[in-house]
């Protein structure tokens, strides 16, 4: 009978991972397996039980997504007990793990694009920054080394409170603007980890009428890509989640092929930029979106 | 519960007062508001050109008018004695189904406004009938109740909702029809003004004290308990559902899970709230004053530049502080 | 009011059967009967409040909806039910009007207009304290005087009072009596129940006795006399102890408890006395006299201003309840369901309450034993004669002189050396009152000292050895032996503020 | 325990048969019980090679072994009639530092271990004292210091702590010491063995329980009430330390706001339970039964591989459901 794969979702209502379930589940459909999906509401202990359940229940691979490598010791110990093999999408590779991705490559791009917006001139930035997310941390640290020496940028920094991401990224950013208002000799930026809490610095923008800042986000989700169109978002980089989670459930075809011969590897897949400047192309050659 | 916790507070407020007694009630009762000033005023010596200025003000007015109104309906839960834990589940819901009423269904504004109201009274309705009628404690009713919300929100549209939406349904909490005030403070000053009213100075309100004050003294007054109860809780689905609704608005999408974090900031606003003024009871004031305290604090620390793992601390500590200066000031004076 | 076949049993305990009785407009109509012969049950039908089992109610031949108190009060039903029910924050006035209809102005409450009435009614039972004081800073008769305005204001056409004077003293009692006869005067009908069997036969036209839920006895007025009441009551004679043989204990060694100049606040302006040990010793005074609060303080529960304690000799110091019960000091309070029972659980929890360390399987191990427990308790049951179906049985079901006996059983323990019971005989009836006399007689005939704090003059006639009075905080006299009787008690507590002056010293 | 459970047997077998009537207390008491094993039967149905096998009921106890954990910590602080919002906070915050302590100051295993047990339990003495001494109302003290660890907890470290953990230290939880059950099972069971015991066997859980039924009646016989309170608090405390010790062994690192998830899923169980046997009061049997519904719940319907979307909706369902059943037996027994 049919092979299954069994999905550990950080959260399986945030569009990216969608995405990426909806990537690796049409690889798997297409190789005649099963998928199953358990969410778990970004709670690590939560992802441990259901690698553990999974590993009861004998799948044939689990795919755990964003949760750090170190976060699911008890998870990888239970499916190397039963010989599964893991792959992880934004892990890292530890013992156990046959394929991750990584989520640094689209923070420095999101950084850099920042950077190459402001120049040297003297720049005020406000980073929403997440830390219990495996995602974030890398986006983060990418973010970090780009800013890092340079005298012309003073960031602040705002940890996001989750749930509420929206809402607080809206009064987080509505706060920073009202220390830093309009007419200022410096440039004026947002960058933040993800869309949503980019969405909700938006509406803070908007509430008080300013056009001066960038807004630099993450993810490429739909709705960043509409605040791209719309004019409301400077940028948000897509990152190919969908074609992550193909070619994640691809190398884990390959590592069973290959058996005990397979070298853990880490699957890259250049983002996109999208600014206003290509969102129609962007949208033309992603038609999903 | 009330009975017995009331029977020890003796004598207090029958004794001729002496000026410390004096002092000490004072601050037992005004121990948050106290708190509040002392806020604002810290931060306006530390961040005089920015912190005290009308365009701040109105910013933090903007940024605590949500939270105010789910508040203020979760107050009411409180009132009589019950809870409603499903409150920020409820405004994620209806904000992405008053989205979804326009973009899919294309409903117009007005219509997809008072449907999404309709519904947000409804699920309170449920949770009532629940609590009431089945009898069921709740905390777990209405977590049940938010939680199966969440499930039916992610199978509904899982993608936010940002296509399709009119302009004019973000104009509504973007504009500022009234002198020049952001909408969502003229509406929610216009919710509060409403529910303190009903609260304070009709007879519904005055069941509702009953029956949270004392339960059994409510009934065999002929007081319909379940109905009253059940009025509390379609309050909370309805302001819960102004809350999402304007959130929507705000954000110009419906997005799952958005209202998600207002329970939290909500019941620590109306317990704050709870210690002003009246001793252990909530009323709406008091939520707005908790509310307040909430949104100065987070304003003033994120213009001060605090680093960020500091606003929590902070958040916190101005919650034990303020509560606990007018605790104990009751406390002295009770003794003294 | 015709009350046909009502029948309601609880968990298979009979609490009515066949109640057949009619109450006709304009008379007063006692209901008696031991703790727990349904009276309460009853009273709870008519009022909506339980749903009996069987039979119709109606009122002026339209029949009663059951199970809905706004049923009965929209039939012009009022009701003084046994329990305290009222809205602690609330003020008076609020509690008085609370789910009676009120004048509105733009859907606002009117509360000058609503208030007529109920200033009117709260002036009618004789309050003289604000309307607008909250009545969590009521003391407990006054807030009884509240309950009763609350009944008065609907202009009902029945008024049923389950035990309204219990709490209150000889001069609000017979103000209320003055009501009752006026109301009756004007057609309404008054459904009384009381224990206190003098104003019963003084009061009612007619009486009704209840006995284990069923109706024994039905008369009409000067057909009964108190002994025969007292029989039909409990199916036999008592020697009611009108006058038993008073012991004047002998003053000479060092006193049990004794109280020295103690004062706090407006209520307790310097009250000393002292309690020797065999003595049933009580404090009388009228509602408002500073008794509970004597009491409170000598328990530790609220903070002395001047003054101290003494027991058997020594300075008594106590921070708290706990430093007082564990020097030997005890309280059965006056508010039984708010201060003293644990509602949701069984009787052998209440009663072994405060032994929990004496009941340990090994001494030295933390272990409650549960054979010890259930032994206590059962042992404190037979010797009290507490009705309950079982040590295991909820408190929350017993009647209230059941309830009473618990609270006073969780006392009876080797620890206790001063005892204070505020109204110890609430809400008992007169076979059980009986009972706990005979208790609290044998507690000081082994040397436990006893305080007795009652607002009935009755009792502290029948029982006390030595009295000593209060008004307004002050001790106004003190009364051994046979200078007791209940004329120069009520004197006492009148005894008007020139002769107060300086509080008398205890004699020796 | 014992005693009010007799009380009612003794009362209910006095009543003349009415067959319908037991069923329905029967079912009042058992409603949540009969939830469970329904979810159990109905799995074992569904997926009869993989749910009802040995392997996956120790998978089920494991994951639920630490909310178990936590939650009997919790049901200590409801039986006396206080709230505890901040074991999540503190378990997160004591996965970090146990983390913390053993790579950053090299403590020993057994040590670290020790000491963050100490810290816990000390932060639910803070809790205690907030709420007994000072008389904050629990909500607010109990908030206020999660979020003021949540702060501390970033301040300390916002990355994960992973590297210098001894290996020894993740074989706490993932070791099988007795008859191959896995260590965390074993631990739960130990627990809350001995949180039962204390609650129902001793005069200290007698005294719980009293002050937590009526706490003046507990004061005026001669309890001290406030002692107690402090010991259910510290018990709170230290019982969501150990969940976070044991969480942090389970993922192998100290991760920021890991437990913060306990909250919630562990007020679901608590309360759940509360509809067990005894209407409507707190114990730890009824904590481990609701417990155990909401992980067979997530266990069976990842096994059954249903829709994401159905998990929440299935969630609080069962929430409902299972204590509706209570309730509403229980109302129609009563009036039966
Ligand atoms: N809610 C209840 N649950 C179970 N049993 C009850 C309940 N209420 C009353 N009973 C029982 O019904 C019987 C009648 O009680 P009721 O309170 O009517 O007596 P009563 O005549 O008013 O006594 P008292 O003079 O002590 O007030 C008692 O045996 C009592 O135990
Ligand atoms: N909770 C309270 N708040 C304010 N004043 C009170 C309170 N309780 C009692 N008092 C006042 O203290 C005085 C003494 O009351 P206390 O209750 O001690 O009298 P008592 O003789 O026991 O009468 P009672 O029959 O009312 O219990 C009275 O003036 C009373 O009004
Ligand atoms: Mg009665
Ligand atoms: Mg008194």
């Amino acid at each position: 009978d049919a092979k299954t794969l069994g999905i550990v979702a950080l959260l399986a209502n945030d569009a990216l991972n969608i995405d990426v379930i909806g990537g690796a589940t049409k690889a798997a459909n297409a190789a005649g397996w099963d998928v199953k999906v358990i969410d778990t509401q970004a709670s690590a202990d939560q992802a441990n039980a259901a690698m553990s359940s999974f590993a009861v229940q004998k799948v044939d691979a689990i795919f755990v997504l964003a949760f750090a490598s170190s976060a699911i010791g008890s998870g990888l110990e239970a499916a190397k007990a039963a010989s599964i093999p893991v792959a992880t999408w934004g892990g890292e590779i530890v013992d156990g793990i046959v394929v991750t991705t990584s989520g640094k490559t689209v923070g420095k791009d999101s950084i850099d694009f920042l950077l190459s917006q402001v120049g040297d001139n003297p720049t005020e930035i406000l980073a929403l920054t997440f830390h219990p997310g495996k995602l974030c941390i890398d986006r983060g640290l990418a973010f970090d080394e780009g800013v890092a020496g340079k005298d012309n940028i003073h960031v602040t920094y705002h940890e996001v409170v989750v749930p509420g991401q929206v809402e607080n990224g809206n009064a987080a950013a509505a706060n920073w603007l009202t220390a830093n208002p309009a007419g200022g000799d410096k440039k004026l930026a947002i960058w933040s980890c993800w869309d949503e809490p980019t969405q909700g610095a938006v509406a803070a923008l908007r509430q008080s009428a300013r056009d001066d800042v960038i807004t630099v986000s993450i993810n490429g989700s739909p709705q960043g890509v509409q605040l791209v169109k719309d004019g409301d978002m400077t940028a948000t980089v897509w990152q190919p989640a969908f074609a992550e989670g193909e070619a994640v459930f691809q190398a884990i075809l390959d590592a069973i092929a290959a058996g005990d011969s397979w070298e853990a590897k880490t699957v890259e897949i250049p983002g996109i930029v999208v600014t206003k400047d290509n969102v129609d192309q962007f949208l033309a050659d992603h038609p999903a979106q | 519960m009330t009975t017995a916790a009331e029977g020890q507070k003796t004598t207090m407020a029958r004794r001729p007062g002496s000026g410390k007694r004096a002092a000490l009630i004072f601050v037992s009762r005004y121990g948050t508001i106290i708190g509040l000033l002392a806020m604002i005023v810290f931060f306006s010596i530390a961040a005089p050109t920015t912190f005290p200025t009308m365009a701040n003000f109105l910013n933090i007015l903007s940024q605590a008018s949500l939270t105010a109104i789910i508040a203020a309906g979760l107050t009411y839960t409180l009132v009589v004695g019950e809870f409603d834990l499903s409150v920020g589940f409820v405004a994620s819901f209806i904000g992405l189904i008053v989205c979804g009423l326009m973009a899919n269904q294309g409903f117009p504004i007005p219509i997809a406004i008072i449907a999404s109201l309709a519904l947000g009274t409804f699920i309170g309705c449920i949770n009532g009938l629940l609590v009431t009628k089945v009898g069921i404690n709740a905390v777990i009713a209405t977590l049940g109740v938010g939680t199966i919300l969440s499930g039916i929100g992610f199978s509904y549209s899982a993608f936010p909702i940002a296509v399709g939406i009119p302009r004019d349904f973000t104009l509504i909490s973007l504009g500022r029809i009234v002198f020049g005030v952001p909408n969502p403070v003229v509406i929610m000053f216009a919710v509060l003004a409403i529910l303190w009213v009903v609260l304070n100075k009709t007879d519904l309100g005055q069941k509702m004290q009953a029956v949270g004050s004392n339960i059994e003294a409510a009934r065999l007054s002929g007081i319909r308990v379940d109905r009253i109860k059940l009025f509390a809780f379609m309050t909370a689905g309805f302001c819960a559902a102004l809350t999402g609704i304007l959130l929507s608005s705000l954000l110009g999408s419906g997005t799952l899970g958005a209202g998600d974090g207002y329970l939290l900031n909500a019941f620590a606003a109306v317990f704050l709230g709870s210690a002003t003024l009246r001793e252990g009871q909530f009323h709406i004031f008091g939520t707005l004053v908790g509310v307040m305290i909430l949104a100065v604090g987070f304003n003033g620390l994120s213009i001060f530049g605090a680093p960020t793992h500091f606003q929590p601390i902070f958040k916190g500590g101005i919650l034990v502080f303020a509560v606990g200066l007018s605790a104990l000031a009751r406390r002295y004076a009770a003794s003294s | 009011m015709q009350i046909r076949g009502v029948e309601k049993q609880f968990a298979g305990e009979v609490a009515l059967r066949d109640i057949n009785l009619d109450i006709r407009r304009g008379e007063v109509h006692g209901l008696v009967g031991a703790n727990g012969a349904g009276k309460s049950t009853l009273i709870r039908c008519i009022a909506g409040v339980t749903v009996p089992d069987r039979g119709t109610i109606t009122i002026d031949g339209t029949e009663l909806r059951h199970g809905s108190p706004r049923a009965s009060e929209a039939a012009g039903l009022a009701f003084i039910h046994q329990e305290l029910n009222l809205v602690p924050h609330f003020s008076a006035l609020e509690n008085i009007l609370l789910g009676a209809p009120k004048a509105t102005r733009l859907l606002l409450i009117d509360w000058k207009t609503s208030g007529i009435a109920a200033r009117a009614a709260a002036e009618r039972v004789g309050i003289r304290f604000p309307l607008e004081t909250r009545v969590s800073e009521l003391s407990v008769a006054e807030r009884w005087l509240v309950m009763i305005s609350k009944a008065l204001v609907r202009r009902a056409n029945l008024i049923a009072m389950d035990e309204p004077t219990a709490s209150l003293s000889a001069a609000e009692s017979e103000q209320l009596f003055r009501i009752i006869r006026d109301l009756a005067g004007d057609g309404v009908a008054i459904l009384y129940v009381s224990h206190r069997l003098d104003e019963v036969l003084d009061l009612c036209d007619r009486i009704t006795v209840l006995r284990d839920g069923a109706i024994v006895d039905r008369e009409v007025r000067g057909k009964l006399d108190k002994k025969g009441l007292v029989r039909a009551i409990i199916g036999h004679d008592v020697g009611h102890g009108e006058q038993r043989e008073r012991r004047v204990v002998p003053r000479d060694g060092t006193p049990v408890f004794a109280a020295r100049g103690v004062a706090r606040g407006e209520a307790v302006k310097g009250v000393s006395f002292e309690v020797y040990p065999g003595e049933v010793f009580a404090l009388g005074g009228l509602v408002g006299s500073g008794r509970t609060e004597v009491a409170r303080l000598a328990i530790g529960a609220d903070k002395l201003e001047a003054g101290h304690f003494e027991m058997n000799g020594a300075r008594l110091d106590v921070a708290d309840e706990a430093e007082a019960v564990s020097k030997g000091l005890a309280l059965v309070p006056e508010e039984r369901r708010a201060q003293g029972m644990l509602l949701d659980q069984s009787v052998a929890f209440n009663i072994n309450l405060a032994s929990l360390l004496q009941l340990r399987s090994v001494p030295g191990l933390p272990f409650v034993s549960a054979g010890k427990a259930r032994g206590r308790a059962e042992h404190l049951m037979k010797q009290l004669a507490v009705k309950a179906p079982g040590a295991g049985a909820k408190i929350s079901g017993l009647s209230g002189g059941n309830q009473q006996k618990t609270m006073i059983a969780r006392w009876l323990r080797p620890g206790t050396k001063v005892l204070i019971l505020d109204e110890p005989s609430r809400g008992v009836d007169v076979g059980a009152r009986e009972e706990i006399h005979g208790a609290i007689r044998d507690l000081a005939r082994n040397g436990v000292g006893i305080i007795v704090i009652s607002s009935d003059v009755e009792e502290l006639a029948i029982l006390a050895d030595r009295v000593v009075v209060l008004r307004e905080g002050h001790v106004t006299g003190e009364l051994v032996g046979d200078e007791i009787s209940e004329a120069r008690i009520i004197e006492l507590s009148y005894m008007h503020g020139s002769e107060i002056g300086e509080p008398m010293e205890a004699k020796g």
